[in-house]
C-alpha cells in the first residue's frame, strides 16, 4: 500500500539502440512497472545534456533516469562512456548542491534486457515515490 | 505554426483493451497546432494509412503525430505514408502507446492518462520538426567477408555471382572452418569434405574474390556504403604468389613436434605445414612459435628445398587497406573449453574427447587414417558413452557452460552413434541425453535410426561422473525412467561440447559498432523481421555467429546476407540518415570540443569569413560536419557549450519542448 | 630577486613598442583611487604613463587577447601572472586566439589584495592607500590603518595553486613552482555536510546572484560567440533571475560548460558583487575530475585533452560517483 | 494440492531458497549422487516431488538421513538448483513438525538399545530434544 | 521634529513594523549591507550603501504581469496582481531617494506604469543622511544634498540620537502612528551635524565632478566622440552597473511557458546586454562600445534632455565599487568632460 498518495513524476532518456528496445521488450513481456515513469527516446545517452536533466526537475519531475547501452556496447562505440563521465560529475555536483542524490540515475540496459528495464523503473519510482515532492529544483512558477 | 493531425491507433485491443482511444485523440485535438485528431483500429492498415493521407489532404497538415506501437515496429511505415501524402517523412512522431503504455499497465485510467501524456509530447515535438532531406552518398562496390568457413564461402560466392569484388578475411591459413574438419554430415551422411572442398576450390577460382588469408581485420572505419578496412596479412614466411603448395618444405622440415591444430592436437605437423590437403589458399606456412630458422637462425632447410624459392624468413606484417560498401561477420564458433569440467575427467584422461575430436577420429584424413581408435592406447574401443548437452543450457554457473541450447549436438551425436554402429557392429554405444532436440526436415527419422536400426542405448538421464579405473573409464549416470544409477565401464566417453561465438567477435563487434548479446552472439537488427542484418547498417551476419546452428541453416542464412549485400550493392547512392548534427557557424567558437568527441571523425574546421559590423570581416575557425560520415549519436551537442552544434531531428529544443510536455 | 615594479613593466613595454615587436600593450591603467585599475590598451610610450602595476592589478588579461590579436597588425604584449599563463594556454588550446600575435612577459606575483577584505577593516571612505608586505590605508576622515597584506590576500591568492609560469615569451624576474594549495578544503568542508546543510548553503548563496553576468563575462572559459544563456533561440535563454531555480540553472550549466576547462584563476569569484563563492563550484568539478579520472590542470600545457572529452573504458560509474558520502 | 501441503511446499521452498520450477529434469543429481544405492527418493525425485507438492512420503522417508550433504548434486546441477538444500529443508521439515525436537521423549523405549550407556541417552536428549 | 535614543533604534523598528512591513538596511554573511524584512532579531547597518539599492522596492528584477491560460483553444487572461500592502523602507540614502525622481518621469508620467505606481504609492520612505560618505561618492555633482536627505520621512543619525522629521502626507501618517515612542525636539543637533556633513562633502576625492559639460542638446558634441573606444575598450559587457544602479530603469517582457499556462513577466535587462532591445532586423547596437555609450549617452544626455536636465545619476557610487574592470561614470565624464572636470 503506497501511504504517499501523490504520484512521482519520473523522466527516463533512453537511448534508441538499447534502452528504448529494452523498454520495448518490457512492454512485449507485459512487464509492468509505473506509468509515472515517461520516456523519452534519444539517438544515444550521451545526447541527454544536463540541461535536459535540469529542465525536466524544474518543470516539476521528481526523479530522472538515463538508460543507455551496457559500456563497450554502444551503438556509437564511445557514446555512452561520454555519459558516464558528464553524468558522474553532474550528479557528484547535484549532491554538492544538497540534491537529493536518490533522484537522478544512471542505469545501462540492453535491448535483451526488458526484465531489468521494468525492476529498475519499478525499484526507481519506488526510490523516488519514497523522497515525497522535487522541492530543490522546483521552479515555483510551474507548480501551480 | 504546424497544422498537426493525430492519430492514435487501437491495435485491435493491444491498445484499446488498455487505453481509451477516444479520449485520447480528443484530449489531444487541443493541444497547439492540432487541428486534426482520430482514432482506428490498425493505423498500419492500408485503410488507417489511407486515413492519413486523405486527412493530410483534406486538412493541410504539416505534421502527423501517431500515437501507436514502438516507432521501432512502423515508424518507417508512417513516413512512407506521410511521403505519399507530399509530407516530408520527417514530420512525422510516434507516440509509443503501446509497447511503452497499454502493454505495461494494467487499468484503463492510468493507460488513458499516460498515453494523453505521451502524446502531448509527440505533438510538442512535431511542433518543432523541420522537413529534413537524407543526404545521399555513393557506395563502393565491393563487399568484405570476414571468416572464411562454409558461411564465409557461400556469402562470398553468392554474391561474387551476382557480379560484386568479394574479399574473405580468415585467420587460419586456409579457408574452410570447422566443416573442413567435420567427417560426415548429417542427417544425409555424405562427407563434408565432398561437398565443401569443390566450393573452396571454386572461392580460389572465382574472379571476383580475393582470400586474405592468415589474416585479420584491424581497423575499421566510415559507414555503410563507404567502409575504411585494414586488414593485417599476418607473415606466413612464404611467398603466396609463388608457393605451388608442392609439400616439399613440409615433408623436409625438421621440426616435427608441433601439434596439429587442425586434428585438435591429436597428432602432430611440421613447423611449415599446408593445414590439409585440400587447403585454400594451397601455400604452406610457417610457424614463427616452432619455427628454428625464425627462433634462433639455425636451420633454413625449407628455403633449400623449395625448387620455387617461395620461402621468405624476412617477411613482415603486411597492412592492406580497402575500401568497401558492405561487411558480412561470418566468425564462426568453437566448442567451449572443457577444462572447468572436472566430473567428466576430461583432463585426466585422453580417452575423454570431444565430439570435434571423434569427427577427426573417424576421418579419412584424421590422425587415425579414419579408424575409429581410442587416443590413449589406439586400440579398439568396444563401450563408448555418448554425454549430451555438456556446458549446454547451463544456467548455474556462466564461467562453466552456456545458457542455451547448441542445437547441433543432439543430431551430430545420433550421427556419431549411427556411425559408430554401422562399423564396429561389435561396440556399445550409449547416448546419455536430456531432451533429444530433432525439429529439421528428416532429423527425427535420422534419430530414430540410431535407436531403431544401429541399437544405440539412447538413456534419459545425464552422466554425474566419469573416473579414468585402469584401462577403463568408470562412467556414473542416471537412468532416470528407470529411476535407477548406472555403472558403465567405458572405453572411450565423448562430450558434447557446447558451442560458444569465436573470440574474435567481440573485438570486430566494437570495431564494427555491431552489437552483441551476453553471450557474445552478434545481435540480428530484428530477431524476426532482419535475421540477416546487424543493427549497424552496412554489417550483415551469416552462420553461427549469430547463434547456433547446423550447416543447412548456416548455408541460407550465408546466402540471405548474400542477397543483402546484393541489394545494397547495386544501388549506386545511398539515402544516409538525415538526422545528423550541424553547427550554426556564427554561434560556433572553434574550441574543438565537438571535433574531440566525434567517434566518426565526421567533424572538421575551417576557417571562414563573417561580415562584422561596419562592413569589416573576420575570419573564424568553425566546426563543419560531413553529413555522410555523421552517424547522429549526438555526443558533440553536449561538449559544445554554446549550443553552436545541434542534431536535427532531436535538436535541443525539441527535446526540451518533449521534457515541458511531460512534465505539465 | 629581481624587484618587478611598475618601471621595470613600462620600460619593457616601451622597448618592445620601439622596437616594433609589439605594437600594442595590455596593461592595468590607473583610476580614480589607489584601487581601481581598469585594464586597458597602451598604444604608444606616451600613453604608459597610466600604467600602474601593485597589488590591486588581479585582471587576468587572457581574455583580453582574444579581441586584441585581431586588432594588430604585429603583436599584442601581455603581461601574465603566473595563474593568468594556465588561462592564456587553456585558450590556446581552444584556438580562441593567434599565438604568433602575441609577446607574452611572464611576471612573478606574490598575491593580489581584495579591496572589500581592506575596506571591511578600514571602513568606508579610503583616501590612499600604500601597498606593502603592510599596507597603509588612510581614510578622508584622517584615520590611518595598517594592515598585513596577508590578511587581505585576495581568495585565490590565498589558496594560490602555482607560481609558476606555463607560459611566457620572456620571464621577468624568477619563476616559481606548482604549489601544495588547501584549495579544496572549503570543498572538502561543504562534502562533509549533510545534504540539507549543503542545500542551506547554497541556497543562501545562490539566491543572492542578481545575475549581472559579470562572473560568466570575465570567465576565460566563457568565450562563447553567443551564450547559451543569452540566445534567445536557445530554450534555456533567461536575462534575470527570474526565479530561484534560474540561478541554479545558470551557474549549474556553466559550471559544467567550464568544467575541465577551468584553469581555477578565481576571477569569477572575485568579480561578483554579491560576493557569491563561485569558484566552489568549479572547484568541485577539478576535485571531482582530479579523484575520478586522474590529476588534470586546464591550461597546464596547450593541447591536453580535457576530461570530458575524453575517456575510459574504466570509468566509475555515475551512482559510484555520489555514493560512499 | 490441499492447502496444507501447499503451504508446506512452500515453506521448504522458502527456507531452502531453492526454485524447484528451474529443474529441467536432466538427472546429472542423480547421476552424481554417492548415496544413490542407500536412498529410496534421489536427489531429482526429491526436486519433482516438492515442486509437485508430494511431500508427504519425503517427509516419512528414510532417505532423508541418507543424504550424504555431501553438496555434489549442488556443484554440478547445470541449472543452480541445488538440490541438497531441498532435503536440508525437509530435514528442518520434519524437525519443526515435532516441534523442534529431532526424538520425541515417547519414541525412546522403541529405538532403546540395552547397551547404551544411561549417560549417552541423558546427552542425546538434551542435544536433540527442545 | 521628533527624536528617538538610538539605543531605542529596535524599539522604533518594532513599532513601526507593528504598523506595516519594515525594511531595513542590514549586514548579511558577507558584510555587505542589504535591505532586510525587519522583525526580531534583524540588526540594522550603518554601512553607506546597500548592495542592491532600493528601486528593487517599487521596481523589482522580475515581476510577473499576467497569465495566460489555454482550455482547448480558448485563451484566458487573468491579472495576476497582487494588491500591496503599505511598507516603509527605513535607511534611504539621500541619492537613492533622489533616484525615485528619476524613476517617477519613467513610470509615472503617462502611460502611467501601474505596477510601479501602485507600489510607489505603499511605500513609505524614511531617508537617512550621510554621516560618513565614501570615497566613491559624488551625489553633489547632482545637486544632492547629503545633509539634507528628501523622502516622507527625513532622518539623521546624531550622537545618541535618531531624528525624523516628516515630510509628506504619509510621513505624517507614519510618525503619528508611532508617535508614543518618539519626542519632539527642536533642530539644533542636527543642524550641528549638517555642517560637518557638508565639510565632510568638501573633502571628498570626487567632490569637484560636474555636469557642467553635459546635459540635453549634447549629442552631437558627443556621440562620435572618440574617447568612447578606449573607455569601453575592456568593459565586459556584463550587467553590473546596470543592475546596482539605482537609477537604471530598462526591463524586458518575457513570457514564461509553465506547461499550465503563459506566465509574462518583466525582468530587469541592460543595455550592456548584446541582446538588448533586439529586434526583427536584429540588434541596433552592435558592438560593446555602442552599447558603453548607450549608457553613459543616455544618463548624461538623452535624459536630460526629455527630463529638465534632471540627470539619470544620483552619484551613489555603487558601479564604481563593483564594475569588474572598474570603469564607470565618472571616469567617462572625467574624460568626456576634459581636463578642468575633477
Amino acid at each position: 500500500m503506497q501511504v504517499n498518495e501523490r504520484k512521482p513524476l519520473i523522466v527516463a532518456f533512453c537511448c534508441n539502440w538499447c534502452s528504448y528496445a529494452g523498454a520495448d521488450l518490457a512492454g512485449n513481456n507485459r512487464l509492468s512497472y509505473p506509468a509515472d515513469v515517461k520516456i523519452i527516446k534519444v539517438p544515444c545517452s550521451c545526447r541527454v545534456n544536463p540541461m535536459f536533466i535540469l529542465r525536466a526537475f524544474q518543470r516539476g519531475a521528481d526523479g530522472v533516469i538515463l538508460c543507455g547501452c551496457h559500456p563497450g556496447d554502444c551503438h556509437y562505440t564511445s557514446g555512452n562512456y561520454y555519459t558516464r563521465r558528464r553524468m558522474a560529475l553532474l550528479f557528484s555536483m547535484l549532491d554538492y548542491l544538497g540534491i537529493e542524490k536518490e533522484r537522478t540515475r544512471v542505469e545501462w540496459v540492453s535491448a535483451a534486457e526488458g526484465a531489468k528495464f521494468a525492476a529498475t523503473m519499478n525499484d526507481f519510482a519506488q526510490t523516488v515515490a519514497a523522497l515525497g515532492e522535487n522541492k530543490r529544483l522546483e521552479d515555483l512558477r510551474c507548480k501551480k | 505554426m504546424q497544422r498537426i493531425g493525430v492519430f492514435v491507433c487501437w491495435c485491435g485491443s493491444n491498445i484499446a483493451g488498455t487505453v481509451d482511444v477516444q479520449a485520447v485523440s480528443e484530449a489531444l485535438k487541443n493541444e497547439p497546432g492540432v487541428v486534426f485528431s482520430a482514432n482506428y483500429q490498425y493505423m498500419c492498415s492500408q485503410a488507417g494509412q489511407n486515413m492519413i493521407i486523405d486527412a493530410v489532404k483534406e486538412h493541410n497538415l504539416t505534421g502527423i503525430v501517431v500515437c501507436s506501437c514502438s516507432p521501432r515496429m512502423h515508424e518507417a511505415t508512417f513516413r512512407k505514408t506521410a511521403a505519399t501524402a507530399g509530407l516530408n517523412p520527417y514530420m512525422v512522431e510516434i507516440a509509443n502507446i503501446r509497447e511503452q503504455c497499454s502493454w505495461v499497465h494494467k487499468d484503463m485510467l492510468t493507460g488513458t492518462e499516460k498515453a494523453i501524456i505521451l502524446g502531448k509530447a509527440a505533438v510538442a515535438k512535431v511542433n518543432l520538426n523541420t522537413p529534413l532531406v537524407a543526404g545521399e552518398t555513393p557506395v563502393t562496390k565491393r563487399a568484405l567477408v570476414i571468416g572464411g568457413g562454409i558461411a564465409g564461402i557461400q556469402t562470398a560466392l553468392d554474391i561474387a555471382e551476382a557480379g560484386f569484388p568479394v574479399d574473405i578475411v580468415e585467420t587460419k591459413p586456409t579457408i574452410g572452418g570447422k566443416m573442413a574438419q567435420l567427417d560426415k554430415t548429417f542427417p544425409t551422411l555424405d562427407c563434408a569434405a565432398c561437398i565443401l572442398t569443390p566450393k573452396m576450390v571454386d572461392v580460389a577460382q572465382n574472379e571476383n574474390i580475393r582470400i586474405f588469408s592468415y589474416s585479420e581485420v584491424t581497423e575499421v572505419k566510415g559507414f555503410v556504403g563507404n567502409f575504411d578496412v585494414t586488414v593485417k596479412k599476418k607473415a606466413r614466411y612464404v611467398n603466396e604468389d609463388i608457393c605451388t603448395g608442392c609439400g616439399a618444405c613440409v615433408e623436409k622440415c625438421p621440426m616435427k613436434k608441433v601439434p596439429n591444430e587442425f586434428n585438435l592436437g591429436m597428432d602432430n605437423r611440421s613447423a611449415i605445414y599446408i593445414p590439409f590437403a585440400q587447403a585454400v589458399p594451397k601455400v604452406a606456412t610457417i610457424d614463427p612459435n616452432h619455427c628454428n630458422m625464425l627462433k634462433n637462425g639455425r636451420c633454413g632447410v625449407c628455403s633449400k628445398v623449395c625448387a620455387a624459392g617461395a620461402i621468405d624468413y624476412k617477411q613482415q606484417d603486411e597492412y592492406i587497406q580497402e575500401k568497401y560498401g558492405a561487411i558480412v561477420v561470418a566468425t564462426g564458433f568453437n566448442p567451449i573449453s572443457m577444462d572447468k569440467f572436472d566430473e567428466y575427467a576430461y583432463n585426466q584422461s585422453k580417452d575423454v574427447i570431444t565430439s570435434l575430436e571423434f569427427e577427426r577420429l573417424t576421418n579419412a584424413a584424421g590422425p587415425t587414417a579414419g579408424k575409429l581408435l581410442r587416443p590413449s592406447d589406439l586400440k579398439h574401443p568396444h563401450t563408448i558413452v555418448f554425454v549430451q548437452c555438456v556446458g549446454s543450457r547451463c544456467a548455474s554457473c556462466a564461467e562453466k557452460g552456456k545458457e542455451y541450447c547448441s542445437k547441433i549436438c543432439c543430431m551430430y551425436t545420433a550421427k556419431h552413434a549411427m556411425l559408430t554402429r554401422d562399423k564396429y557392429p561389435d561396440t556399445e554405444v550409449y547416448v546419455f541425453y536430456i531432451d533429444v532436440r530433432t525439429p529439421g526436415k528428416s532429423f527425427d527419422e535420422f534419430y530414430r535410426r540410431a535407436v531403431e536400426e544401429y541399437g544405440v542405448h539412447y538413456i534419459k538421464g545425464m552422466v554425474g561422473k566419469v573416473f579414468p579405473e585402469g584401462d577403463k573409464l568408470k562412467v556414473q549416470a542416471s537412468d532416470l525412467l528407470n529411476n535407477k544409477q548406472l555403472h558403465i565401464d567405458a572405453d572411450l566417453v565423448v562430450l558434447a561440447a557446447a558451442i560458444e561465438p569465436d573470440k574474435s567477435a567481440r573485438p570486430l563487434a566494437t570495431m564494427l559498432t555491431a552489437s552483441m548479446d551476453t553471450n557474445d552472439f552478434f545481435t540480428e537488427a530484428h530477431p524476426k523481421l532482419r535475421p540477416v542484418e546487424s543493427p549497424t547498417a552496412g554489417v550483415f551476419l551469416s552462420g553461427t555467429c549469430q547463434g547456433p546452428k547446423d550447416i543447412p541453416e548456416t548455408v541460407s542464412q550465408a546466402s540471405a546476407a548474400a542477397a543483402k549485400v546484393v541489394s545494397l550493392l547495386v544501388k549506386d547512392k545511398l539515402k544516409g540518415n538525415p538526422c545528423v548534427a550541424s553547427s550554426d557557424e556564427l554561434m560556433c567558437n572553434g574550441c574543438s570540443s565537438c571535433e574531440r568527441v566525434c567517434p566518426y571523425g565526421a567533424i572538421t574546421y575551417e576557417d571562414k569569413e563573417f561580415r562584422m559590423p561596419n562592413r569589416t570581416v573576420a575570419i573564424r575557425r568553425v566546426a563543419k560536419v560531413n553529413p555522410a560520415v555523421c552517424q547522429g549519436c549526438g555526443c558533440c551537442t553536449v561538449v559544445c557549450p554554446s549550443g553552436a552544434m545541434d542534431l536535427r531531428g532531436f535538436a535541443n529544443r525539441q527535446i526540451i519542448a518533449e521534457v515541458d510536455a511531460i512534465c505539465k | 630577486m629581481q624587484k618587478i615594479t611598475r618601471d621595470l613593466l613600462v620600460e619593457k613595454a616601451v622597448s618592445l613598442l620601439e622596437n616594433g615587436t609589439v605594437d600594442m600593450v595590455l596593461g592595468w591603467k590607473k583610476g580614480e583611487f589607489d584601487y581601481d585599475i581598469t585594464p586597458a590598451v597602451f598604444a604608444d610610450a606616451d600613453s604608459l604613463k597610466d600604467f600602474v602595476f601593485d597589488d590591486f592589478c588581479g585582471a587576468n588579461f587572457s581574455k583580453y587577447l582574444i579581441s586584441n590579436t585581431k586588432k594588430t597588425a604585429s603583436k599584442v604584449l601581455v603581461f601574465l601572472k603566473p595563474c593568468d599563463t594556465y588561462s592564456f594556454n587553456q585558450l590556446l588550446t581552444e584556438h580562441r586566439f593567434d599565438r604568433e600575435k602575441v609577446y607574452a612577459v611572464g611576471i612573478p606575483c606574490d598575491g593580489m589584495v581584495d579591496i572589500h577584505k581592506i575596506r571591511a577593516i578600514s571602513g568606508e571612505g579610503i583616501a590612499k592607500i600604500e601597498c606593502g608586505e603592510k599596507i597603509t590605508v588612510s581614510t578622508i576622515y584622517d584615520e590611518t590603518v595598517n594592515i598585513e597584506k596577508a590578511d587581505v590576500l585576495a581568495e585565490r591568492c590565498v589558496t594560490c595553486k602555482s607560481k609558476k609560469h606555463v607560459a611566457y615569451d620572456e620571464l621577468l624576474g624568477e619563476d616559481g613552482e606548482v604549489l601544495e594549495s588547501a584549495r579544496f578544503d572549503e570543498v572538502e568542508k561543504l562534502e562533509n555536510m549533510t545534504a540539507d546543510e549543503r542545500f542551506e548553503f547554497w541556497q543562501g548563496e545562490l539566491s543572492r546572484c542578481i545575475r549581472c553576468n559579470a562572473c560568466r563575462d570575465v570567465c576565460p572559459a566563457c568565450t562563447c560567440e553567443k551564450c547559451v544563456f543569452d540566445n534567445p533561440a536557445s530554450p534555456v535563454e533567461n536575462k534575470a533571475a527570474a526565479n530561484s531555480f534560474e540561478e541554479k540553472m545558470f551557474h549549474i550549466i556553466r559550471a559544467f560548460h567550464v568544467a575541465g576547462r577551468c584553469t581555477d584563476c578565481g576571477e569569477c569569484s572575485r568579480v561578483c558583487p554579491q560576493h557569491i563563492p563561485l569558484h566552489l563550484l568549479n572547484r568541485k568539478f577539478i576535485k571531482d575530475i582530479d579523484n575520478f579520472y586522474g590529476e588534470y590542470q586546464a591550461g597546464e600545457e596547450v593541447g591536453s585533452r580535457a576530461p570530458l572529452v575524453n575517456y575510459t573504458t574504466e570509468d566509475l560509474e555515475p551512482g559510484e560517483a555520489v555514493e560512499g558520502r | 494440492m490441499n492447502n496444507k501441503l501447499k503451504n508446506t511446499r512452500d515453506e521448504i521452498v522458502r527456507i531452502s531458497g531453492v526454485n524447484p520450477k528451474k529443474c529441467m529434469k536432466c538427472g546429472k543429481c542423480t547421476a552424481t549422487c554417492p548415496a544413490f544405492d542407500e536412498m529410496e527418493y534421489h536427489p531429482h525425485q526429491f526436486v519433482a516431488m516438492v515442486e509437485n507438492g508430494d511431500i508427504q512420503p519425503l517427509l516419512e522417508s528414510e532417505s532423508l538421513y541418507r543424504c550424504l550433504s555431501c553438496f555434489a548434486c549442488v556443484d554440478r546441477c547445470p541449472r543452480g538448483v541445488e538440490p541438497a538444500k531441498l532435503v536440508e529443508a525437509v530435514r528442518l521439515t520434519v524437525i519443526r513438525q515435532k516441534g523442534g525436537n529431532h526424538l520425541k521423549t515417547d519414541d525412546i523405549p522403541a529405538l532403546l538399545d540395552e547397551n547404551i550407556p544411561q549417560q549417552a541417552l541423558v546427552s542425546a536428549l538434551r542435544k536433540y530434544a527442545k | 521634529m521628533y527624536r528617538i535614543s538610538t539605543q531605542s533604534l529596535n524599539t522604533l523598528f518594532e513599532e513601526i513594523s507593528r504598523v506595516c512591513t519594515l525594511y531595513i538596511p542590514s549586514e548579511n554573511k558577507k558584510g555587505d549591507s542589504v535591505y532586510t524584512r525587519y522583525e526580531t532579531g534583524v540588526e540594522y547597518s550603518n554601512k553607506l550603501n546597500t548592495v542592491r539599492s532600493p528601486k528593487d522596492f517599487f521596481f523589482p528584477q522580475m515581476e510577473n504581469l499576467m497569465e495566460f491560460k489555454t482550455e482547448g483553444k480558448t485563451v484566458q487572461l487573468i491579472d495576476i496582481r497582487e494588491e500591496t500592502e503599505d511598507f516603509v523602507v527605513f535607511g534611504v540614502r539621500p541619492c537613492d531617494v533622489k533616484s525615485f525622481e528619476v524613476l517617477d518621469n519613467v513610470f509615472l508620467n503617462e502611460p502611467v506604469d501601474t505596477y510601479y505606481k501602485n507600489r510607489r504609492e505603499h511605500g513609505v520612505i524614511i531617508s537617512l543622511a550621510c554621516n560618513r560618505p565614501a570615497e566613491t561618492c559624488f551625489c553633489g555633482t547632482f545637486g544632492i544634498d547629503a545633509a539634507k536627505p528628501e523622502g516622507d520621512v527625513s532622518a539623521w543619525m546624531t550622537e545618541g540620537y535618531l531624528h525624523l522629521k516628516p515630510n509628506t502626507e504619509k510621513g505624517e501618517k507614519l510618525v503619528s502612528a508611532i508617535s508614543g515612542i518618539l519626542e519632539e525636539c527642536d533642530d539644533t543637533a542636527v543642524t550641528a551635524l549638517q555642517e560637518n556633513i557638508n565639510n565632510i562633502m568638501k573633502k571628498l576625492p570626487l567632490a569637484n565632478v560636474t555636469t557642467e559639460k553635459f546635459g540635453g542638446g549634447k549629442t552631437e558634441e558627443f556621440f562620435n566622440a572618440p574617447e568612447w573606444a578606449a573607455l569601453s575598450e575592456s568593459c565586459l559587457g556584463c550587467g553590473t552597473c546596470t543592475f546596482v544602479c539605482p537609477t537604471c530603469q530598462c526591463y524586458d517582457i518575457k513570457d514564461f511557458n509553465t506547461g499550465k499556462g503563459v506566465i509574462r513577466y518583466r525582468c530587469w535587462d541592460s543595455c550592456m546586454y548584446s541582446e538588448f532591445t533586439k529586434m526583427a532586423h536584429g540588434n541596433n547596437r552592435l558592438s560593446q562600445k555602442e552599447r558603453f555609450r548607450q549608457r553613459f549617452m543616455h544618463k548624461l544626455v538623452y535624459y536630460p534632455e526629455n527630463n529638465n536636465g534632471l540627470f539619470s545619476c544620483v552619484g551613489c557610487g555603487r558601479c564604481l565599487a563593483k564594475c569588474p574592470i572598474s570603469m564607470n561614470i565618472v571616469k567617462v565624464m572625467k574624460t568626456l568632460g576634459g581636463k578642468d572636470n575633477g
